[in-house]
C-alpha cells in the first residue's frame, strides 16, 4: 500500500474517560459520519471503510450522510452517540461547526478518527487526510514543468465558493506556479459539479480562446472543461484535475484514455481509518496511533495511470 | 375539497357532542405526529432494556434538530397563509449566520447590537421582497426565488467566501462569552436553548393567530384577497408585514444557527426551505392559503424529525432513508385528505 | 300541462342530506316535453341540490331517476347531458382565461378531420347560438373581460349548444337586466316548441307567472306545493315557500318624503367621467353621471347591461378600474376622491359589491370571520381580537338580518346563496356607514329573504344613512327607491320619481326608445345628457 | 391582476389594428428577453472587434446551456398550467441519467430499447405522482417533493452511489457509438445536438397548446376545476397524464444529460427544478394555472441562459453573479405586471 508520513504525535490531551479496550472477544460499532454522500470521492471513502470493515470480523459500521449541511451532520454524531457507538469516523463538512459535537464525543470516551478534513483544537484521536495545498502545489509544478515550461496562460475551474478545499486546492496551485511566468487569465465556479463546470468552460473558452491548459479543482469538471474545450474546436486541450479516484468514473480512468492530461490522487483515508480503529478496538494498540496521518498525493499521468489503479484497488 | 380550520379563524361552538369527529380531525396534524411517535417507539432499538428513541437526550435531541427548520415553518405558515411562498428563508439564515458571526467576530459588536443588527436585515430582506410581492404584483414564488439567490450572494461576499469561525473571549476577533449560551446545546444542562426559542416563536405565532385582528387579516387575504380588499382589510400592508416576519424569523434562526455551530456559514441552510415547507403542508395548512395553524406546523416538523431521527437510530442507509421519509411525506399528507369533505364539494 | 304526456325525466322519492342536514327530502319531480316546470322555495330550499342531483353533479342518497320510464344512474355531470340533460348552473361556472367560444364548448370541442381543434367552427357556432341568446358579443373574447350579466348570457348559451331535451336553469336571469330577459324567454318559447322540458328556478315571482307551465314548490327539501303556474298569484307562491304570507315592504319609508327633495344632501356626483387606462375594444367608458342622494335616501341606479352602474359604484368605493376620472364628487358637500376602500369606509362609505362569491366572500371561512371582518381592527385592544366582542357581534348580526345558519362557525359557503348575500350585507351595516354602495344586492335571494332586506335597507335610511342602489330588478327599484336614475351608455340620462312613473316608463328610459329627454335634477349639471 | 394569454387561449380576434400594444404584450415574455439580448451584445466583451457573445458558437453554447433545463420546462409549463408544480423533475432526470448510463454500460441494452425503458420510468415515475396529486387530493407540491427525494434515493440506489461513465465501443461494458450522438455537442458541426432536442420538445408542446382539445382541459382545469369537471372534462385522467408528460419529459432530458456527458450521474440535476421553474414563470405562466404559454418558457428559459453566458463572459465575480441573475430574474417576472390590467381588477 502506500506508506504515511507520520508526524510526530502532539501531546493531545487523553479523553476525560477512556473506555476499556474490548480486545478481539469484542463486538464494535463504528459510525461513519460523512458530509456529503454526493461527491463521488466521498462515497468513495465510504466505500473504502466498507470493504476494509469487511475484513474485520469485530466492525459493524453505521453511515450517514449529513448532505453538505453542518447541523444535519452535528445531529448524526449525537444520533450516533445514543446509538452508543464504539468508535466514530468523520468527514467534517466544516471544522469549526463540528468541533464542539466532535469534543463531546471525544470527553465521552469515544474514539474518534477525523478524515479528510480537520476539526480545530486537538479533541480527536487521529486525523488522516491529504494536505490539499500540496496537491494544488503539485498540480501547478506539473503544469509549470510539462504542460507550460515556457510559460503561459491557463484557466481555472474552482470548487464550491467558500469551501476550504477550493481555497487550498487554489492558494497551492498559485505556490506551484509561482515564478514561472504563468497567468490565470480566468476562473470560474464549478461547484465541484460536472455540468457547472462545463457551463463555465463554455464561457471561459470563448472569453480565452487562445489558452491551452485548464486547471480544474477536481477530475469530474476537469473531464467536463475538456467535452467543452471539444466543442469549441480545441480537442488538444490539457486538462488537469484532482482527485484520481480508482473507480470507473473515476480521474484515473480518464487519464488512462486521454481525457484528462494528469490528477492527483486525493486519498480517502477509508482503509488507513479502519487500520486505526482496529488498532484501538480489537489490538488495544491505541496508543500507538499517530495524531496525525498525512496521506500522500501522486501525480497520476497516462503513463503510470493502469499501475496507480490496479494498486488503489489492490487492497 | 376544503376543510376551514375553525380552530383559528373562529371558535367552533356548533361542536357539541355531534362533531366529536370534527374536533378530533382539527387535531388531524398531531395524529400523524402520534403515529409516527409510536411507530418510532416500536421500531427504535434497544440497549439494555432502554428504548434508545426514548432517552431524554435523543428526545431534546430531536426537538433541536427541527428547531432551526421549526423557526424558519412558523414564518413560513404565515406566508403560506395569505397564500405565498418564501423560498429565501434558508439563504436568509445563511446570510444571518455569516452576518452574526462576521459582526461578533470581526467587528466587535456586542451580543445584542449585533443580534439587533442581523435580526434588522432579516425583517429588512423580507419586507423588501414582500414590497416586490405585494405591491408590485410579482409572484412570491419567483422573488423569493430570486432572493434566495441574492442573500446567499450577499452571505458568500460578506463573509468573504469563506465560513466565520466563532471563538468566545475578550480579545479583538472573539466574540462576546453571552453569545456563547446560545451554543450550549442544553441550558441547565437540561433544555436545549435553540429548543426553547422554538418554543416560544412558536407559541407566541400561535397567540398572534389566534387573537389579533392582524391574524383575521391574514386568513381573510388568503380565503379571498379580493373579498378581504373590498372589506377594507390593508392588504398590502399585511402580506408586505407578513414577509417581513418571516424574514425576521429567518434571520432568528440564522443567528441560532451561528450559535449553534459556533460558525457562520455562507452556505449554510440550503434546501432548509423546502424542509419548512414540508413542515407546513404536513401539519395541514393549505398552500393555496387561508386555513392552517402554527400548531400544525410545529407537528409537521416533529413528525419528519422524529422519523429522520429513528430512521438514523436504526442505521438505515441514508439512501433508503430519502425514499422512507419521502413515502412518509405523502402518506402523512394524504391523511389530510381523510378529513370530512366541505361544503363546496 | 296535460298530466298525460309522458316526462322526459322523473325523479322518485330523492334525498340527499349534507352531514346531518338534509338538503332534499323524498322529492317527487318530473319534467314533461314541451313544458316550463318551475322550481320554486326559499334560499336553501334545495332547488339547486334537486337539480345537481338530476344533472349528475351530486349523487343523491336515495330514490332514482327514470329516464324515459327507465331508471339511470349518472356517474357525472357528462354522462347526464350524454343523456340530453343539461344545466345552468347558479354560480355561473366558466373558466376566466379562455374565450367565450372555448368555454361553451369545453370538453366537447369541435374537432378537425387531423384531429385538431376546429376553432373555425366553434367560432362561428358560437355566434350563432350567441345570436340565438340575444347577445352580442366577440366569440374569442377571454370571458373574464365580461361583465356579471354577460357571463350569464355565455352560460345560456353554453346550455343551447348542448341541444339538451331536459335543460334546467338555476337562476338564469339573476344578473340580466329585463331587456335580456324579454330574449332569454323568447328563446325558452322556441325550446319548447321544440319539445324540450325546462326547469325554471327563480326568485323573479314575476318571471314565473310569464314563463312557467306547472310550478313546484320546496320548503326545506319537501314538496309542499303545486301550482298550475299561469294561475297562481305570487302572494300564493311566496306563502307557499315561506309558509306564511308574505308582504312585500316595498316603499319601506325611507328616511325621506317622497316628492321632492328638501333633503340633507348627502352624496353628489357631478359629471362624472372615467378615462380608462386601457381601454377594452368593444366597451363605452362611463362620460357624464350627475346625481345625488340625501341623507335618509334610497335612490336607484338602473340601465341595461353595460350602463355602467357598477362601474359608477366601483369608482366611488375607489375601486374602479385603473385611470383616471374627472367630475367632482361630494360627500357632505366636501369633495373626495376615494383611494380604496379603506379610505372609503373610513369616510363612512360601504359597498356591497354585485358577485359575492368572487367579491364578497371567504367562502371557506366562518360566518363570524366574514361578518367582523370589516371591522376587526375597530373592535381591537391592543391588537387582539376579544373573543366575546367579535362573536356578540356577528351573532347580533345574524340575528337581525335572520340569517339561516346551523352555527356561526360554519363555513359560509355551506350557506344558501341569499344568505350568504346577507352576511356581505350584515359586514357593510357593522361598520355604521353613512353611504351605503349596494350593486344588485338580491341577486339570487328569495322572496322572503327580499323582503327582509328591503326592510333593513329602509330601516337603514331611516337612522340617516343614504343608499344608492343599483339592480336589474324593475319591481325592486320602484318598490324601494324614492327616486331612480337611468345610466344608458355611460351617461344618467333621466331621473324619475318612483311615486310618479312604473316599471315600463324605467325600461323604456333605460333603453332609450322614445323616451323623453329630461334634464337632471341636479342644478349645475351640463345640461341635457341625451346622446345616441 | 391577470392577463389572459390570448395567444394560447384563444386567438384575439377582436384585435384588428387599434390594439396593437395588447398584441405586443402578447409577446410581452419575448421582450424580456430581447431587451437581456440587447444589454448582452452591448456589455459582451470584445476581440479583435468581434463580439464575444454574438460568435455563432457561443450562441449555439447558450442554448445547449438551456436546453437540459428548457425540456424540463417544457413539461413544467404544462404541470404549472392546471395548477400543479413538481418539484421532481431534477432528481428524475439524475435518475434518468444514471439509467440510461447503467443500462447501455452494464447492461448491455441497446439505444433504443435504453431510451424507450428509461423514458417509461420517467412516465411512470410522473404518472403515480400525478395519481397521488389528482386522484388522493395530495397538494403536488407536497407529492413531489417526496418524489424529488425519492428518486434521488433511487438514482444513488442504482448507481451503487457513484457516477457511471460511458465509453463506447461494441465491447461488453461499452455503450452503443449510435448513443454518442448526443454526446456529439454538435451535429454536422452546426447545431447542438440537445439545442434541437430542446426546439423539437417545444416546437411540439407549443403545437399541442395551440390545437389540441387536450390543451383546452388544461387550461380549463388551471383556470376553473369545477368548471371544467361540470364540462365534462376529465379532470383527474388530464392531470394524472400532464404529471406522466413531465416525468416523460424529465426523462429526455436526463438521456440528453447523461449523453452530454458521457455519464450517468446520481446527484445531477439537482436544483434545475427551480431553474425550470424559473423559466416558466418568467415565461409569463401564472403559478395558480390557466395561464400561460411554452413560447414564453422557451423565452424565459433562453434569458436566464443569455444572462448567465454573458455575466461567465465578462468574467463577473459569480457571487456579484447571483445577485444580478436574481434581480434581473425579479425585474423581468415585474416587466409582466406591466401588462394591460383586466377587467376584474
Ligand atoms: N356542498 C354542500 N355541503 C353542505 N351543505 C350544502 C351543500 N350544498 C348545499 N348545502 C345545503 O343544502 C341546502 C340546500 O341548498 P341549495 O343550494 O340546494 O338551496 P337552493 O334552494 O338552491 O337555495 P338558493 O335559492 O339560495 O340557491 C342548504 O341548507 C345548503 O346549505
Ligand atoms: N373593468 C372593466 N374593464 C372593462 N370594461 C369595463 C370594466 N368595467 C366596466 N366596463 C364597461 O364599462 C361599462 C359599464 O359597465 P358596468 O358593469 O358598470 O355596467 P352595469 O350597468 O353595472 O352592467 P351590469 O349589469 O353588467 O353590471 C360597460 O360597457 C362595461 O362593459
Ligand atoms: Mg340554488
Ligand atoms: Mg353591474
Amino acid at each position: 500500500g502506500c506508506g504515511t508520513t507520520s508526524e510526530n504525535t502532539e501531546g493531545g490531551q487523553a479523553p476525560a474517560q477512556q473506555k476499556e479496550c474490548g480486545g478481539p472477544d469484542g463486538k464494535y460499532t463504528i459510525g461513519m459520519s460523512q458530509a456529503n454522500v454526493a461527491e463521488p470521492y466521498r462515497e468513495r471513502m465510504d466505500d473504502d471503510i466498507r470493504k476494509a470493515a469487511e475484513a474485520v470480523p469485530q466492525f459493524e459500521v453505521t453511515f450517514a450522510d449529513a448532505a453538505k449541511d453542518n447541523s444535519k451532520q452535528v445531529q448524526d454524531v449525537e444520533t450516533f452517540m445514543t446509538q452508543q457507538i464504539d468508535l466514530l469516523v468523520i468527514s467534517p463538512n466544516e471544522a469549526t461547526p463540528l468541533t464542539a459535537v466532535v469534543k463531546k464525543a471525544y470527553d465521552a470516551g469515544i474514539p474518534v478518527i477525523v478524515l479528510d478534513r480537520k476539526v480545530d483544537g486537538d479533541a480527536y484521536t487521529t486525523y488522516i487526510g491529504a494536505d490539499n495545498v500540496d496537491i494544488g502545489k503539485q498540480a501547478g509544478e506539473f503544469v509549470a514543468t510539462k504542460l507550460l515550461p515556457n510559460g503561459g496562460n491557463l484557466l481555472e475551474i474552482r470548487g464550491l465558493a467558500g469551501s476550504t478545499p477550493a481555497k487550498e486546492r487554489s492558494d497551492g496551485f498559485k505556490q506551484g506556479i509561482e515564478g514561472k511566468n504563468i497567468t490565470v487569465v480566468g476562473s470560474g465556479d464549478g461547484d465541484w459539479e460536472r455540468d457547472k463546470g462545463q457551463q463555465q468552460a463554455d464561457a471561459l473558452l470563448k472569453a480565452h480562446p487562445d489558452v491551452n491548459v485548464i486547471y480544474s479543482h477536481n477530475d469530474p469538471m476537469g473531464e467536463a472543461a475538456q467535452i467543452a474545450a471539444q466543442n469549441a474546436g480545441k480537442p488538444d486541450m490539457k486538462v488537469v484535475g484532482i482527485d484520481g479516484l480508482p473507480i470507473e468514473a473515476g480521474g484515473i480512468k480518464a487519464v488512462e484514455a486521454g481525457r484528462l492530461a494528469a490528477t492527483l490522487v486525493y486519498p480517502t483515508g477509508g482503509k488507513e481509518a479502519i487500520d486505526a480503529a482496529k488498532k484501538i478496538l480489537v489490538d488495544c494498540q491505541g496508543d500507538g496511533v499517530q495524531k496525525a496521518q498525512t496521506l500522500p498525493t501522486e501525480l497520476v499521468t497516462k503513463e503510470n495511470a493502469a499501475g496507480v489503479y490496479a494498486k488503489l484497488n489492490a487492497g | 375539497m376544503t376543510e376551514p380550520e375553525q380552530s383559528e379563524v373562529g371558535v367552533a361552538d356548533g361542536g357539541r357532542g355531534r362533531d366529536v369527529i370534527a374536533q378530533l380531525f382539527k387535531f388531524q396534524s398531531l395524529f400523524g405526529l402520534v403515529l409516527v411517535f409510536i411507530a418510532a417507539v416500536i421500531i427504535s432499538p434497544r440497549k439494555n432494556g432502554e428504548v434508545l428513541f426514548l432517552g431524554s437526550e435523543n428526545l431534546f435531541n430531536v426537538v433541536r434538530s427541527v428547531s432551526e427548520t421549526g423557526i424558519l415553518a412558523v414564518g413560513m405558515t404565515l406566508v403560506i397563509l395569505i397564500g405565498g411562498i418564501d423560498l429565501s428563508v434558508g439563504s436568509v439564515l445563511g446570510l444571518a449566520s455569516v452576518g452574526a458571526s462576521v459582526l461578533l467576530v470581526e467587528d466587535g459588536f456586542g451580543v445584542i447590537p449585533a443580534a439587533l443588527l442581523v435580526l434588522a436585515i432579516g425583517l429588512g430582506f423580507g419586507l423588501l421582497q414582500g414590497i416586490a410581492s405585494a405591491k408590485f404584483g410579482i409572484q412570491a414564488f419567483i422573488v423569493t426565488l430570486a432572493g434566495m439567490q441574492i442573500a446567499r450572494g450577499l452571505a458568500r461576499i460578506w463573509s468573504d467566501g469563506q465560513g466565520v469561525s466563532i471563538t468566545y473571549g475578550d480579545a479583538p476577533g472573539q466574540a462576546p462569552v453571552l453569545f456563547s449560551l446560545l451554543g450550549e446545546r442544553t441550558f441547565n444542562g437540561l433544555v436545549p436553548v435553540p429548543a426553547v426559542i422554538f418554543v416560544v416563536v412558536a407559541v407566541l405565532a400561535g397567540i398572534l393567530l389566534r387573537v389579533s385582528a392582524f391574524s383575521r387579516h391574514i386568513y381573510a387575504i388568503g380565503g379571498n384577497e379580493k373579498a378581504a380588499r373590498l372589506s377594507g382589510v390593508p392588504v398590502v400592508r399585511v402580506k408586505v408585514l407578513v414577509f417581513g416576519i418571516c424574514g425576521l424569523l429567518a434571520a432568528l434562526a440564522g443567528i441560532v444557527h451561528a450559535g449553534q455551530l459556533n460558525f457562520g456559514g455562507p452556505n449554510d441552510g440550503s434546501m432548509y426551505e423546502l424542509d419548512a415547507i414540508a413542515a407546513v403542508v404536513i401539519g395541514g395548512t393549505s398552500l393555496t392559503g387561508g386555513r392552517g395553524s402554527v400548531v400544525g406546523t410545529v407537528a409537521g416538523a416533529l413528525l419528519v424529525g422524529v422519523l429522520r431521527n429513528v430512521l438514523a437510530l436504526n442505521g438505515v442507509d441514508p439512501n433508503i432513508q430519502l425514499l422512507i421519509v419521502g413515502l412518509v411525506i405523502v402518506f402523512a399528507a394524504g391523511l389530510q385528505q381523510l378529513r370530512p369533505a366541505s361544503v363546496n364539494s | 300541462m296535460d298530466d298525460e304526456v309522458a316526462p322526459l325525466v322523473e325523479m322518485i322519492g330523492v334525498s340527499k342530506s349534507y352531514g346531518g342536514a338534509r338538503a332534499v327530502a323524498e322529492v317527487d319531480f318530473a319534467v314533461r316535453p314541451g313544458e316550463v316546470h318551475a322550481l320554486l322555495g326559499e334560499n336553501g330550499a334545495g332547488k339547486s341540490t334537486l337539480m345537481k342531483i338530476l344533472s349528475g353533479e351530486v349523487a343523491g342518497d336515495a330514490g332514482e331517476i327514470l329516464l324515459a320510464g327507465a331508471p339511470v344512474r349518472f356517474a357525472g355531470p357528462a354522462e347526464a347531458q350524454r343523456a340530453g340533460i343539461a344545466m345552468i348552473h347558479q354560480e355561473l361556472d366558466l373558466v376566466p382565461a379562455l374565450s367565450v367560444a372555448e368555454n361553451i364548448f369545453l370538453g366537447r370541442e369541435p374537432r378537425t378531420r387531423v384531429g385538431t381543434v376546429d376553432r373555425r367552427g366553434m367560432r362561428s357556432r358560437t355566434r350563432d347560438l350567441l345570436s340565438r341568446a340575444g347577445v352580442d358579443l366577440d366569440a374569442g373574447r377571454p370571458v373574464e373581460q365580461l361583465r356579471t350579466g354577460e357571463q350569464q348570457l355565455v352560460t345560456i348559451a353554453k346550455a343551447l349548444s348542448l341541444d339538451a331535451k331536459v335543460l334546467i336553469m338555476d337562476e338564469p336571469t339573476s344578473a340580466l337586466s329585463s331587456h335580456e330577459v324579454e330574449r332569454l324567454f323568447a328563446v325558452i318559447a322556441e325550446l319548447r316548441r321544440s319539445g324540450a322540458g325546462i326547469v325554471y328556478i327563480s326568485h323573479r315571482m314575476e318571471e314565473i307567472g310569464r314563463v312557467a307551465d306547472r310550478a313546484t314548490v320546496l320548503r326545506n327539501g319537501s314538496v309542499v306545493a303545486e301550482f298550475d303556474a299561469r294561475r297562481m298569484t305570487a302572494a300564493q307562491a311566496s306563502e307557499a315557500m315561506v309558509g306564511r304570507p308574505v308582504h312585500m315592504m316595498f316603499h319601506a319609508e325611507s328616511g325621506v318624503a317622497d316628492g321632492d327633495g328638501e333633503t340633507d344632501e348627502l352624496l353628489r356626483v357631478e359629471n362624472l367621467a372615467i378615462r380608462r387606462k386601457r381601454p377594452r375594444p368593444g366597451r363605452r367608458d362611463p362620460a357624464g353621471i350627475s346625481l345625488s342622494v340625501g341623507r335618509g335616501e334610497i335612490v336607484g341606479l338602473t340601465g341595461l347591461l353595460g350602463a355602467g352602474r357598477t362601474e359608477l359604484l366601483e369608482t366611488l368605493y375607489g375601486v374602479g378600474s385603473p385611470g383616471a376620472w374627472e367630475g367632482r364628487v361630494l360627500l357632505h358637500g366636501k369633495q373626495i376622491r376615494p383611494r380604496g376602500p379603506r379610505d372609503a369606509l373610513r369616510r363612512g362609505i360601504a359597498f356591497v359589491p354585485e358577485d359575492r362569491r368572487v367579491a364578497g366572500l371567504s367562502l371557506e371561512h366562518s360566518v363570524l370571520a366574514n361578518t367582523v371582518l370589516s371591522i376587526v381592527d375597530r373592535i381591537a385592544t391592543l391588537g387582539a381580537v376579544p373573543r366575546s366582542k367579535e362573536r356578540s357581534a356577528a351573532t347580533g348580526t345574524a340575528e337581525r338580518l335572520g340569517v339561516k345558519l346551523a352555527s356561526i362557525t360554519s363555513p359560509v359557503g355551506s350557506l344558501s346563496g341569499g344568505n350568504q348575500q346577507k352576511v356581505v350585507l350584515g359586514r357593510n351595516l357593522l361598520t355604521e356607514p353613512s353611504l351605503l354602495l349596494l350593486d344588485e344586492p338580491t341577486r339570487g335571494v328569495d322572496v322572503g329573504a327580499k323582503a327582509e332586506i328591503y326592510r333593513l335597507l329602509g330601516e337603514t335610511a331611516r337612522t340617516g344613512v343614504g343608499v344608492l342602489l343599483a339592480s336589474s330588478e324593475l319591481a325592486e327599484l320602484i318598490g324601494v327607491c324614492d327616486r331612480v336614475v337611468v345610466l344608458r351608455g355611460g351617461r344618467s340620462v333621466r331621473e324619475l320619481n318612483t311615486s310618479e312613473v312604473g316599471e315600463a316608463d324605467l325600461l323604456a328610459a333605460s333603453m332609450g326608445e322614445g323616451a323623453v329627454m329630461d334634464e337632471l335634477a341636479v342644478p349645475g349639471s351640463a345640461g341635457v345628457n341625451e346622446h345616441e
